[in-house]
């Protein structure tokens, strides 16, 4: 029983607004040139003296951004204070690391179950949290890294590896090449693994389950009774996010051959949240910048030390009360707004005149 | 021999309750009042037991005047984290997610300062009451005592303030209705900073009082804040008479636990329960949901 | 067939039974209001209906089929529609991306994930023009003033192809000018064939609008039937209209 | 005493009140009708400082109270009433009037103010026990009044006294009024039910879309039925 347009004939058929719409189209062009680009890379800062260390800066970027933009998409797109995100890239880490050094695996199979029980495991707290709010989740989560961690710590001993973690995991069978050659390799599977994790969350943001998301976060109430199914909705949600956690997780474990248990300490969540934060909650490019600032602020403020925890926690702190958009959108409406080109004209917002006097 | 384990486990149960109940009365009067999940609970805690260990091994005075130091200090740090942190996003939409963040933020940047300025070695802060009793083999310290009293003394003394003073009576109103609060001439703002400076100087206190319990170090803030936070839940948000049951509840619970089944297991068993608890009861015992006012 | 029964319905919320034993039935095509002073349980028996929460008890049927354990996303795709009695919006999306939630999620059987089919936004652009809004797609929610984010509270719901569309308190908050405005945008909705049930105690728009009237008082009904007959009933106007009745002596409607 | 003049305000994304202008004199009961949505709560909520005036002046005793916090103007003896009572749900009777007492020097003299209130509405000292919300659309009113009436008002502003309530619960709320009115309490009264009102103003405005359309001595305004009738719908 669809409501006929015969009521009073709208003037031209009104078009769907491109502007409005929540798709997006990009351009093959900007994408496929940072592909190139990415491609060609390593290349060229093999060559430098210090390439090497700018390589696996590179590779370290790749890995904390698609764990970054995970829980970005879990945070700040569903609005769900998850803090099970460093637990999942745990799971994803330890599972490949037993699977390779205690039963012998080749690390690309064994890779595969990392994000496979990562997201097992997202789905098995996913479902008390659906039912909990805000406060209940933070701590459900929190738990859930508080036992992952004791369970790593004193787990059996083919697990915890004496309390460490595993120190002695296969790194990936690349062959007998030379060093620089093998660093490559390990780029391009990170490069690989993040252009995937983008594709697929910029695929899920820009699509009916990103509006979902969104409009879960904006009224749960509105959206369930507009047919948006939350439980359904939610979960694919924890579980692509677990995914690429899981598989970033596994990923790590064979490129520095271990895991240690002091994944699980907090500046690590400091870190990732940094990132978000920095770089812009709850949006597409947020993580994905904000990896790159934290990652760079990383090594200028190496020579301080310890000094950099605290400094990166009064920073994050400041961020998340002053600039609650990010650091970056924020100094973006700075610069349009005061030292940027004239903005084009307002957008439609003022009445409409083809519905009659206000 | 078999009561030496009862006994050991009873009494193991009414300090880990005193001492939970003695965290979690800051982390609920909070939420209780604002609305705050304040994730820094646990850095006022090192705040105040770093300051006493200061105070002791710096100046060498004793540990009966460390105490107060420690407890001022704490509550001066959460005075300064509601003027600089909390304060200027009061009222805001954006108000949980900014201090969610901002709390922890500062908890990495507290142990952060404290590895800095005391490097990571465990630290001894001095018991405030030495000496312990044997009691059928199982030995029951002064200071285990002095924290139980302390505990249930600050239980009564925060509902008696809330109950029946001026300032305790305004907390509980600005709690249920910020704008008719103000209506009444109650400045909320000011309101809000007494009570995050009053669970501050409770973290603070419990900071020194539980530190010779275990050795002090940088981190040593996370687990009484995870502690801090599922006996908050566990007893409904907000609720102060929930969190000191919830406090011995789970106190008694994970002390049989850790006797007869051994250590390893007590803080996981503690997590299982909490998590049992989320998915059966999420209100907690008291709570009525979110909703629950002081 | 009516389209939408509700037998012995009630919702208590602890002690307080905000609905008791209510029943009455909607028929096809017309516009059914539901009047009673604020509290008398009107919102509490939309929340039952829409699935938004759970009736303590009763059977509520809505085309032969019972409803009343259903969740609510269920409930709006088998093409029952509600609006807020505060206007809610997506308030960080576009006026199009609301209302595409609703033609998106609104139907049964629709699972779209990963791209927006071309009914959907065919059918979100035609809410929009029934509403006055195709002009402003793109201002975000949060912008639009009162009347705007009712009309784009309506085409989110006329987006999901509705035969029963439930309205709360439709004209509240708005001026005289803003609300004539709304009277009619009802109508022609009404008149497009879909069965409207209204909660609205602006007496001028029931009696504009209503084939039938329903009022309630604590939960309960007091009386039932066409505008004319139900505002005579001495007890309707004692315990409702008694209040709103002008200064001075009474005009010929009120008295009996 | 209480003067606005070319009052703004209103809520994110649109303006309610389009320049107000409006006085209470000493003494003086001013009534404001007008129908519901058109800005009364606005009205009161911006001169009590819950709101922030976009732009005009609120003068108390001569005082530029515009830009004080509210309970700051509070404390100066603007009492207001809200629309919903916005009592304290969780504490008891007792403890809401006490909130109401609860600037210092009123605080001191709180059992007097008590008592006195008490006197007032007896039924109040035998329900001191009981918690707020559980008690009926009247009572609640009724509370609410007597909690401003704790404080040391030298104006009070009160808020749609009789929205959603049965007939008789509110004619007690108006009695009520009136006897605080006898006391000589100044009265600025926002109300969408003209029939009541008559013996408790001096003067009326009348308020439509956000502006004052007529201003006059209550006997003249309030006899116009036809106006009224058109006017309150």
């Amino acid at each position: 029983m669809s409501v006929p347009a015969a009521v009073g004939a709208a003037p031209a058929r009104p078009q769907a607004d491109r502007e409005a719409a929540p798709w997006r189209r990009t351009s093959l062009g900007t994408v496929g040139g940072v592909l190139l680009l990415g491609l060609v890379l390593p290349w060229l800062l093999v060559r430098l003296d210090i390439g090497n260390f700018l390589v696996v800066l590179l590779i370290l970027f790749f890995m904390q951004a698609v764990v970054a933009q995970s829980w970005n998409l879990i945070m700040g797109y569903g609005g769900i204070y998850s803090f099970a995100q460093v637990a999942l890239f745990a799971v994803g880490g330890w599972t490949t690391g037993v699977l390779a050094h205690s039963l012998g695996w080749n690390p690309f199979a064994s890779i595969l179950f990392a994000p496979v029980l990562a997201t097992a495991a997202a789905l098995l707290i996913g479902l008390p949290t659906l039912r909990l709010r805000g406060t209940y989740v933070v701590l459900l989560t929190l738990a859930f890294h508080e036992l992952s961690r004791v369970f790593a710590i004193t787990g059996p001993r083919f697990i915890s590896g004496g309390g460490y973690g595993l120190t002695i995991v296969p790194g990936f069978p690349l062959g007998n090449v030379g060093n620089d050659q093998r660093l490559i390799y390990l780029y391009y599977i990170a490069m690989g693994i993040f252009s995937v994790a983008t594709f697929v969350i910029w695929r899920v943001i820009y699509s009916p389950l990103g509006v979902a998301v969104t409009a879960l976060r904006d009224s749960e109430t509105y959206a369930v009774s507009r047919g948006i199914d939350q439980f359904r909705v939610r979960l694919v949600l924890f579980a692509i996010s677990a995914f690429f956690t899981g598989l970033a997780g596994g990923y790590m474990t064979h490129y520095s051959t271990g895991i240690s248990t002091s994944v699980f300490d907090l500046s690590r969540l400091i870190d990732l949240l940094a990132m978000i934060v920095i770089g812009g909650w709850g949006t597409f490019m947020g993580p994905i910048l904000g990896a790159g600032i934290v990652i760079g602020l990383d090594q200028a403020l190496v020579g301080i030390g310890d000094f950099r925890a605290l400094a990166e926690g009064v920073i994050v702190a400041l961020i998340a009360v002053f600039a609650p958009q990010g650091l970056w959108p924020t100094l973006r409406r700075i610069y349009d707004r005061y030292l940027g080109p004239e903005p084009e004209p307002a957008g439609q917002a003022e009445a409409d005149p083809t519905v009659g006097g206000e | 021999m078999y009561n030496t384990q009862l006994v050991q486990a009873v009494w193991g149960g009414i300090l880990f309750g005193s001492v939970y109940g003695l965290m979690a009365l800051g982390l609920t009067l909070v939420w209780g009042a604002v609305r705050l999940l304040n994730l820094a609970h646990g850095a006022i805690f090192i705040v105040g037991a770093y300051t006493a260990y200061w105070v002791v091994s710096t100046l060498h005075l004793p540990i009966l005047a460390a105490l107060p130091v420690g407890v001022v200090v704490a509550a001066t740090f959460a005075g300064v984290m509601h003027v600089l942190f909390i304060r200027p996003v009061i009222g805001k939409t954006g108000f949980d997610n900014a201090t969610l963040v901002a709390t922890i933020g500062l908890s990495i940047s507290v142990s952060a300062a404290a590895l800095i300025i005391f490097n990571p070695e465990y630290k001894v802060v001095p018991p405030v009451l030495g000496g312990s009793h044997n009691m059928v083999g199982v030995q029951i310290t002064n200071q285990g005592l002095l924290v139980v009293a302390t505990s249930l003394a600050l239980f009564a003394l925060v509902y008696l303030f809330l109950t029946y003073s001026r300032q305790g009576m305004a907390i509980r109103a600005v709690s249920q209705q910020r704008d008719a609060a103000s209506l009444m001439s109650i400045p909320v703002v000011r309101t809000y900073g007494v009570v995050i400076a009053i669970s501050g100087a409770l973290a603070g206190l419990a900071g020194v009082l539980l530190s010779p319990f275990f050795f002090l170090n940088p981190s040593s803030g996370f687990n009484p804040m995870i502690q801090a936070l599922i006996v908050t839940i566990f007893g409904g948000l907000g609720s102060v008479r929930g969190a000191l049951v919830a406090g011995f509840v789970l106190g008694i619970f994970e002390s049989f636990v850790e006797v007869y089944l051994g250590v390893a297991w007590a803080l996981p068993g503690v997590f299982l329960l909490i998590i049992l608890m989320l998915i059966v009861r999420p209100n907690g015992l008291f709570g009525i949901g979110e909703v629950r006012r002081l | 067939m009516s389209i939408l029964e509700c037998q012995q319905v009630s919702k208590a919320y602890g002690g307080l039974l905000a609905v008791n034993k209510l029943s009455f039935a909607v028929e096809p095509g017309e516009v059914y209001a539901i009047v009673g002073p604020n509290g008398a349980g009107k919102t509490s028996l939309f929340d039952c209906i829409s699935g938004v929460s759970r009736a303590t008890t009763g059977v509520i049927r809505f085309r032969e089929r019972e409803i009343q354990a259903l969740r609510a996303h269920k409930i709006c795709q088998l093409g029952l529609a509600r609006t807020f009695q505060t206007t809610v919006a997506f308030d960080t999306q576009t006026v199009l991306t609301n209302v595409l939630v609703g033609s998106t999620f609104g139907l049964a059987g629709a699972n779209p994930f990963l791209s927006f089919d071309d009914q959907a936004v065919e059918a979100a652009i035609e809410a929009l023009a029934l509403c006055g809004l195709a002009g402003q797609q793109r201002a975000l929610a949060s912008q639009l003033p009162v009347l705007a984010r009712k009309r784009l509270m309506l085409a989110t719901a006329l987006a999901t192809r509705p035969a029963l569309l439930m309205l709360d308190e439709p004209v509240g908050g708005l001026n005289p000018g803003e609300r004539l405005q709304m009277i009619d945008l009802i109508r022609d909705v009404a008149r497009a064939g879909v069965t409207v049930l209204m909660i609205e105690h602006v007496m001028k728009a029931v009696q504009a609008l209503a084939d039938r009237i329903l009022v309630m008082d604590h939960g309960q009904e007091i009386a039932q039937g066409p505008p004319a007959t139900v505002l005579r009933d001495p007890r309707v106007i004692e315990v409702y209209l008694g209040m709103l009745r002008p200064l001075g002596p009474d005009p010929e409607t009120a008295h009996a | 005493m209480l003067e606005v003049r070319a009052l703004h305000a209103g809520y994110a994304g649109s303006e309610v009140l389009h320049g107000i202008d409006l006085r209470v004199g000493e003494g003086e009961g001013v009534i404001v009708l007008g129908p519901n949505g058109h800005g009364k709560t606005t009205l009161l909520r911006a001169i009590t400082g819950l709101l922030g005036a976009r732009s005009g002046e609120v003068l108390f005793d001569g005082r530029d109270i515009t830009r004080w916090r509210a309970d700051l103007i509070a404390a100066a003896g603007v009492i207001h009433i809200p629309q919903g009572d916005l009592l304290f749900p969780e504490m008891t009777v007792r403890e809401n009037l006490l909130m109401g007492a609860y600037h210092g020097p009123t605080w001191a003299e709180r059992k007097v103010r008590l008592n006195r209130v008490y006197e007032l509405f007896p039924w109040l000292e035998q329900r001191a026990g009981q918690l707020a919300r559980t008690l009926s659309g009247g009572e609640r009113r009724m509370l609410a009044l007597s909690r401003g009436l704790m404080a040391r008002a030298r104006i009070l502003l009160i808020d749609e006294p009789s929205l959603g309530l049965a007939p008789l619960a509110t004619q007690q709320i108006y009695d009520s009024i009136g006897t605080i009115k006898k006391s000589g309490m100044p009265l600025l009264l926002a109300d969408e039910n003209a029939n009541h009102v008559a013996g408790l103003a001096d003067r009326v405005y009348l308020l439509e879309t956000g502006m004052l359309v007529r201003e006059g001595p209550a006997e003249e305004l309030l006899q116009d039925t036809a106006l009224l009738e058109s006017y309150l719908g």
